[in-house]
């Protein structure tokens, strides 16, 4: 991979972008605490999960609630922002002009919407199944888990959202670089809590 | 950084350019990787017909190969480091995790034996 | 929820309290030798005896490690306080031998302890049957908020208030709550046992004596809590038996109607007396009912409605005989249930 | 009141919240009592404040406390006005510990609490100590001294560390507003369901707990990420980590333990809070909920809580140990092994917290062998303190009598508590008062003597001038013969069977303990009025006892090496480290107090309002939760949500120094330090110690 010492976690910048350098380093490793601090959270929501499997009290399950298709949609999009988003840091990192990263990153913002519209279809999909909440320990377990992700998801859009404000504002200077490095160990992050989702909630649900 | 500098490419080293490269490499093998390893457990769950428990083991192994590939082509985690620090803190994690985790299934599932079966799926 | 009448007891406590204090030694203090006994230090049972050995073997064991401690530090200060004339090596951090000693006899007492803990929790888990050639008596006991009702499947009666038990019999309790999470205790003869709502745990106990002891709940649930005591009456065969003929003659017939009236609503034993018309109960003695509904205890814990009132004992067809608690549950009824609480909780505030 | 509007605008809040209604409408002396007790309460929260506002209006000091406090990211004033919190915070909480002593002293068959006040009192009394009081006690001390002992500037982000602070105060500004919008929970510091569940308990109050216990929740979490990340990162060059002093050691496995064992909490609560609001059915006993879920996760976290709570204070006995005994701290090496196993094992026992749940012997028996195993690590760091004093120079100060009481009851705290990790014994023991004795045992010589300790220790390096020591040692005293009146008792109650949380006994063989252990919080009141008279002595008699030169105790690491107070920017030139006990080495070799060749510009970060910014609208925001005030929790959202984003866009992130004005101030101390007479340790806490030892003669201290 790169030549260049990695310093931080994620995407290293390296000597071209040597501005505030030592500043990003604390920052981004900081953000790497916090997400494991917040992948804690998801692996106890996991266990948490597959503990309520057997709550259904008599309500529906995974194999009346879950659709393989729309979970295959959301992840193929998950999959593509989290590359376009790879693309973006590498404009990022060796381009000089903002062109081709802005363009990167709305294509990663719209994928994002469009997941988090995916989604919310899908829910209310399993609502008109009597796939609420309030039915059952099992799908309440499933609504504390999934929709989490999806408000990450969302927390990330509007970060990124506003990042393209910062460089509208202020250019392409060293606060908007460490704050797209730290976006994307979030959204490369987001896409790996997907894949536990979609391995263990829907395609195990769905065995 | 002015403004003005934004509007120009910047000129890349010989370095910088088989850099980029091989970066733009690693994202498209990390897509076409993970690619492959949704396809595996999707197809699997609705096309074959094999039974549950090595369904689940399928499932869980492309689920792990692929985290390790999204953790290395796309967070760019890797072993040959000098700073080893992240790797050491995603280590950790994993061993909190396990434990509260494989805690947890085990007591509550070993709760539900001893007094409310009905809720063991 | 109101006040509790019964816990307002204002007045000067002081002479009261002085006469109590003059009569009593320090060691019947700590044994608690009452006319009731309240404390596993003084066993009335194998299982509180097992457990009070245990208690000062691991006293003891500790002691290995702390006295030193204690004694040592007091003599440190004193020998090496400033000004005294005691060797002073400022750089002196680390010795070999000190070392391998402060992790080797900790690791060694840990180690008898570990083994010994192993042994002893798998010897005294609440849920294995206890050896004895007399078959258990099956008592199933229900936590409401603030009293416990006991079934007693076999008789085909309950009680309320106290507990009554054969000496020298083991006992086979099933556990369960139709409200929050409670811990159901009888010090003097072992150990506590949650009780939770929609499960079923168990518990084995036996009483080595005829007496009376406290049995009590040991889970904070609301404002009655300390209330929700009983007294367990440990009787001989002839008095068990006269006490089951006696309940079967004078109970009240308990049915769903009398459960989500008098039960089910939060009160304490009292309250329940004075709700069943009961006007001369004494606390610790016992409310009687029978018959009662043949599968109460499986109703309540499965929230179930249950057969009302068939007096039909019908010994050794209970679930306890099954290794897991229950397993054949009826599907979980389709329709949310009635909650099963006062409902007057909110208006009354 | 009725109609749409009043109930859009107020949500569920009424007359009746208030915490005298009830008498009012009907009063009885029993619940005149009660009220004057909750009305006292709510009157004092509101007249406290208005006080406060009122003070600073008339001392003229708005800006000042602004500028100075409030916006400052100096990590040394957050610090402070943590541990101002944490002061307000235990104030509360002790009134409430009397009042349940006295309470069980004449408690039997009867007393003079309501159920539900006995019940908001323990609950209140838990969750203040631990969140409120603890927490941000020990987030304080580390905030203060964390970044002097490895020579950094400030934490790494100072402004997250602001938030941090914001989110403590709304949780606790939600405590305490709770006396005046009553009632708060009934269900214990650790909540349980399905007691907690709307079903149950559909009111306000578990509301409150919820949001007060979240809001910490998040501030200990982001504390916990700042320190680790700053003492990995900003260290001194040459300070590697086998060069760290203990309590920096402590910090940072402290921190762990906060970024990992904060989530089991924020989502056992999250999860509860989805139950009573959005109705779903996590915890319920109907549908398909499980509470045995929520135990398995609220102890998940509490175990590596309580080490949390421990750990910091046997760094901060570290330090204290060493320096007064005129000596390296023992094994080293050792006791940082013997911290890291700790803080790893704190992840394995938690079950020991529910083995009467009705578990296989086998999982209890795990657990309760693994909870054993702390033990050695544990005890291995008593022997090593024992050592540490063995062949010094022992000097009784103040720090040093908490040091001392507490190695000799936590021991018999730690005994207790392999008492109950023995589930056999255990089955006996839980939620009885030998429970409540243990963890008083551990968590008042342990934490609180640590925290006193610490203060005395510390204070002068913070504020210029010693504490007074006659005052501080007749608190110190009266606080170890208290605390043993206090609690002991409650260790022969427990055997005999007495739970924990009841409001009335009816065994007569228990009064003459409740008697004692009501005595024993008179004491420990005692205790307190002492603190306070040696604060107030001290302040008054401040200028015998200054301090400036900075070194009072003849320290051993760098934040001994500047002056007290210190300058904002910590250390003109930052230090450079050789060794363990780094400033101690450089007096060894004459090397303290030298003048630096240059003096750079210093970068420090700018004041900034998002701490402020978010207490006001994380406490709007639990406010309205609670009530069900809907445009007020939209509000507050909106607010944070602008706030966060705004500061995203603001540049001028950080403000500099300029050498000239580094190079005056620091020239200026050291020529106050020339003028200083230094003196030898037996005069250590006479005035004529002005903060500059005699230097040490082959490592020993004079
Ligand atoms: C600062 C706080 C603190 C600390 C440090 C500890 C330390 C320990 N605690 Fe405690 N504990 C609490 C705070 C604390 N605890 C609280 C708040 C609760 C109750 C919460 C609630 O229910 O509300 C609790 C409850 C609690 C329980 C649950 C009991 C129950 O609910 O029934 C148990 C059971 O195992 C336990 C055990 C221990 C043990 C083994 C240690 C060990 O770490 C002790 C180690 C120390 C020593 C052992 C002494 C020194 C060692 C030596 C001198 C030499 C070596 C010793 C040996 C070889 C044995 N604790
Ligand atoms: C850190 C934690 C902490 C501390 C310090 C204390 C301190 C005290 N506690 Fe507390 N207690 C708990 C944590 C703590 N407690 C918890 C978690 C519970 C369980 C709640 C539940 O059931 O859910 C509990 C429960 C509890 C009960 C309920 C028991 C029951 O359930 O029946 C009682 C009853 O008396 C009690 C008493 C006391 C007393 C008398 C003190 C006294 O020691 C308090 C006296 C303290 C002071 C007097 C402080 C003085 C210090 C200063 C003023 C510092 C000044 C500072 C400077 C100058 C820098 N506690
Ligand atoms: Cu709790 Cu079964
Ligand atoms: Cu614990």
């Amino acid at each position: 991979m790169t030549r260049t010492a990695m310093r931080h976690p994620g995407l290293n910048l390296g000597p071209a972008h040597a501005d505030a350098e030592d500043t990003r380093e604390e920052m981004i490793f900081g953000f790497w605490v916090f997400m494991m601090s917040d992948f804690v959270i998801f692996g106890l929501l996991f266990a948490t999960y597959v503990v309520m499997l057997g709550g259904t009290a008599g309500g529906p399950g995974p194999h009346e609630l879950f659709e393989m298709k729309s979970v295959f949609i959301e992840t193929l999009i998950l999959l593509t922002s989290s590359f376009t988003f790879g693309m973006a840091s590498l404009a990022l990192k060796y381009r000089e002009d903002t062109k081709p990263l802005v363009i990167w990153l709305i294509v990663t913002l719209l994928l994002g919407v469009a997941f988090i519209a995916y989604e919310l279809k899908d829910f209310h999909t399993m609502f008109g199944k009597g796939g609420v909440p309030s039915r059952s320990g099992f799908i309440s377990a499933f609504f504390s888990l999934v929709p989490l992700h999806g408000l990450h998801v969302l927390a990330a859009c509007i970060w990124l959202i506003a990042l393209l404000g910062q460089i509208a504002v202020h250019g392409l200077d060293s606060f908007v670089k460490t704050g797209l490095l730290r976006l994307a160990i979030l959204w490369h992050f987001l896409d790996i809590v997907w894949i536990c989702i979609f391995s263990l909630v829907y395609l195990g649900g769905l065995t | 950084m002015s403004r003005r500098a934004l509007s120009k490419k910047r000129e890349l080293s010989d370095e910088e350019a088989k850099e980029l490269v091989a970066e733009r490499r690693g994202y498209v093998w990390g897509l076409l990787a993970a690619l492959v390893l949704t396809l595996i457990p999707f197809g699997l769950v609705a096309y074959a017909e094999i039974e549950p428990l090595t369904l689940y083991g399928s499932i869980a192994a492309c689920a792990i190969v692929q985290i390790v590939v999204h953790f290395r082509f796309f967070l760019h985690i890797t072993l040959a480091r000098n700073k080893r620090e992240d790797l050491q803190l995603i280590l950790f994690t994993l061993l909190i995790l396990t434990i509260m985790g494989g805690g947890t299934l085990w007591i509550l599932f070993n709760l539900y034996y001893r007094m409310m079966p009905g809720m063991i799926p | 929820m109101s006040e509790q009448p019964q816990t307002s007891r204002r007045g000067s406590p002081l002479p009261w309290v002085l006469s109590r204090i003059l009569g009593w030694s320090p060691v019947t203090l700590l044994t608690g030798c009452s006319a009731t006994h309240i404390t596993f230090l003084d066993p009335q049972g194998p299982i509180a005896q097992a457990q009070r050995q245990h208690f000062w073997f691991v006293v003891a064991m500790t002691m290995i490690v702390v006295l030193p401690v204690i004694i040592q530090t007091p003599w440190i200060l004193w020998r090496y306080r400033y000004g005294g004339k005691a060797p002073y090596r400022p750089h002196w951090d680390m010795s070999r031998w000190l070392d391998v000693m402060m992790w080797g006899v900790p690791v060694i007492v840990v180690a008898i302890l570990a083994v010994v803990l192993w042994q002893q929790t798998h010897r005294l888990d609440p849920y294995r049957p206890l050896d004895s050639d007399k078959a258990p008596l099956q008592v199933q006991v229900v936590g409401f908020d603030w009293k416990w009702l006991f079934i007693y499947p076999e008789q085909g009666i309950a009680t309320m208030g106290q507990l009554v038990l054969p000496a020298d019999r083991p006992i086979s309790f099933q556990l369960t709550s139709a409200t929050v999470l409670q811990t159901f205790f009888i010090p003097a003869l072992g150990g506590q046992i949650d009780a939770m709502n929609r499960m079923v745990t168990k518990l084995h106990l036996q009483a080595n004596h005829t007496g009376r002891f406290a049995g009590k709940n040991m889970q904070y649930n609301g404002g009655g809590f300390h209330h929700q005591r009983f007294t367990v009456r440990v009787v001989d065969d002839r008095q068990f038996d006269d006490f089951i003929a006696h309940a079967h003659r004078q109970g009240q017939p308990l049915d769903r109607q009398r459960y989500e009236e008098v039960l089910v609503q939060q009160g304490d034993t009292a309250d329940a007396a004075r709700a069943l018309g009961l006007t001369s109960y004494q606390r610790g003695e016992p409310i009687r009912f029978a018959p009662i509904p043949r599968d109460l205890f499986r109703g309540i814990v499965d929230d179930a409605p249950f057969e009302s009132a068939v007096h039909n004992p019908a010994p050794h067809q209970q679930a306890a005989m099954h290794p897991v608690a229950y397993q054949a549950l009826p599907p979980k009824q389709q329709t949310p249930p009635k909650p099963t609480l006062p409902q007057d909780k909110e208006t009354s505030q | 009141m009725s109609g749409d509007l009043p109930d859009f605008i107020f949500g569920k809040l009424d007359w009746d919240t208030l915490p005298f209604w009830d008498a009012l409408k009907d009063p009885t002396t029993f619940k005149i009592i009660n009220a004057v007790i909750s009305g006292g309460a709510g009157a004092l929260v509101v007249l406290g404040a208005l006080g406060v506002v009122i003070l600073v209006t008339w001392l003229g000091k708005w800006k000042y406390l602004w500028s100075e406090w409030l916006t400052s990211p100096d990590h040394k004033k957050i610090g402070i006005m943590f541990i101002v919190i944490a002061i307000v915070m235990l104030a509360r909480a002790v009134i409430e510990a009397v009042f349940m002593r006295a309470q069980q002293a004449v408690g039997l068959d009867g007393g003079f609490l309501s159920p539900e006040h006995f019940g908001e009192f323990f609950t209140t009394h838990g969750t203040i100590m631990i969140f409120f009081m603890a927490m941000p006690f020990l987030t304080g001390i580390i905030n203060y001294v964390m970044p002097l002992q490895i020579g950094a500037r400030d934490l790494s982000f100072p402004v997250m560390n602001q938030i941090s602070l914001g989110l403590t105060a709304a949780g606790a500004a939600i405590v305490m507003i709770s006396l005046v919008f009553t009632p708060f929970s009934t269900g214990g510091w650790s909540g349980y369901p399905p007691y907690t569940e709307r079903a149950y308990n559909p009111g306000p109050g578990v509301d409150y707990w919820i949001w007060a216990v979240t809001l910490s929740t998040l501030s200990s979490t982001l504390t916990g990420i700042n320190f680790a990340v700053t003492i990995y990162k900003k260290r001194a060059p040459g300070m590697k980590l086998f060069r760290m002093p203990l309590f920096t050691w402590t910090a940072l496995t402290t921190a762990i333990l906060m970024i990992f064992g904060m989530p089991p909490l924020t989502v056992a609560t999250a999860l509860l809070a989805l139950d009573r609001y959005l109705d779903f059915h996590m915890f319920t006993s109907d549908l398909g909920g499980n509470m045995m879920n929520y135990v398995n996760l609220f102890w998940a976290f509490g175990h590596p809580e309580v080490y949390i709570l421990i750990l910091p204070p046997f760094g901060i006995f570290s330090e204290i140990f060493s320096t007064f005994s005129g000596k390296r701290i023992f094994g080293y090496p050792v006791l940082v092994v013997a911290t890291i196993c700790i803080s790893i094992l704190s992840f394995i026992v938690w079950l020991h917290h529910f083995f009467t749940m009705g578990q296989d012997a086998a999982v209890n028996a795990a657990f309760g062998i693994a909870t054993m195993l702390i033990g050695i690590p544990t005890g291995v760091k008593v022997y090593d303190w024992m050592l540490t004093m063995y062949r010094g120079r022992v000097r009784l100060s103040v720090p040093m009598i908490y040091a001392i009481g507490f190695i000799m009851l936590f021991v018999l705290g730690g005994l207790t508590g392999i008492i109950l990790a023995t589930p056999s014994v255990d089955y006996q023991v839980h939620n009885s008062l030998f429970l409540i004795a243990h963890f008083h045992n551990m968590l008042i010589p342990g934490l609180l003597f640590g925290m006193l300790s610490a203060t005395n220790f510390w204070f002068p390096k913070a504020l210029g001038f010693r504490l007074e020591e006659r005052w501080g040692r007749r608190a110190a005293y009266s606080w170890i013969v208290g605390f043993m009146l206090a609690f002991f008792p409650l260790y022969v109650l427990g055997v005999l069977g007495m739970p924990r949380r009841s409001l009335t006994f009816f065994e007569p063989a228990y009064l003459p303990w409740t008697l004692i252990a009501g005595f024993g919080a008179l004491v420990i009141l005692f205790a307190m009025l002492c603190l306070l008279i040696q604060l107030w002595v001290s302040i008054r008699d401040r200028h015998q006892n200054m301090m400036t030169a900075g070194d009072p105790w003849d320290g051993r690491s760098l934040e001994w090496s500047t002056s007290s107070p210190p300058p904002e920017y910590n250390f003109p030139v930052i230090p450079e480290v050789h060794s363990r006990d780094a400033y101690m080495s450089e007096k060894e070799q004459g090397k303290a107090h030298q003048v630096p060749d240059e003096f750079p510009d210093i970068v420090m970060p700018a004041n900034s309002a998002m701490g402020v910014i978010i207490a006001v609208t994380g406490s709007a925001m639990a406010f309205g939760l609670t009530w069900y005030i809907w445009w007020l929790v939209i509000l507050a959202g909106v607010v944070t949500l602008v706030a966060v984003i705004a500061r995203g866009f603001v540049r001028k992130t950080t403000r500099v120094i300029s050498s000239d004005e580094v190079r005056r101030t620091h020239l200026a101390w050291l020529e106050c330090v020339r003028k200083t007479t230094p003196v030898d340790r037996s005069k250590e806490q006479s005035p004529e110690n002005q903060g500059l030892p005699v230097p040490p003669v082959n490592g020993a201290v004079q």
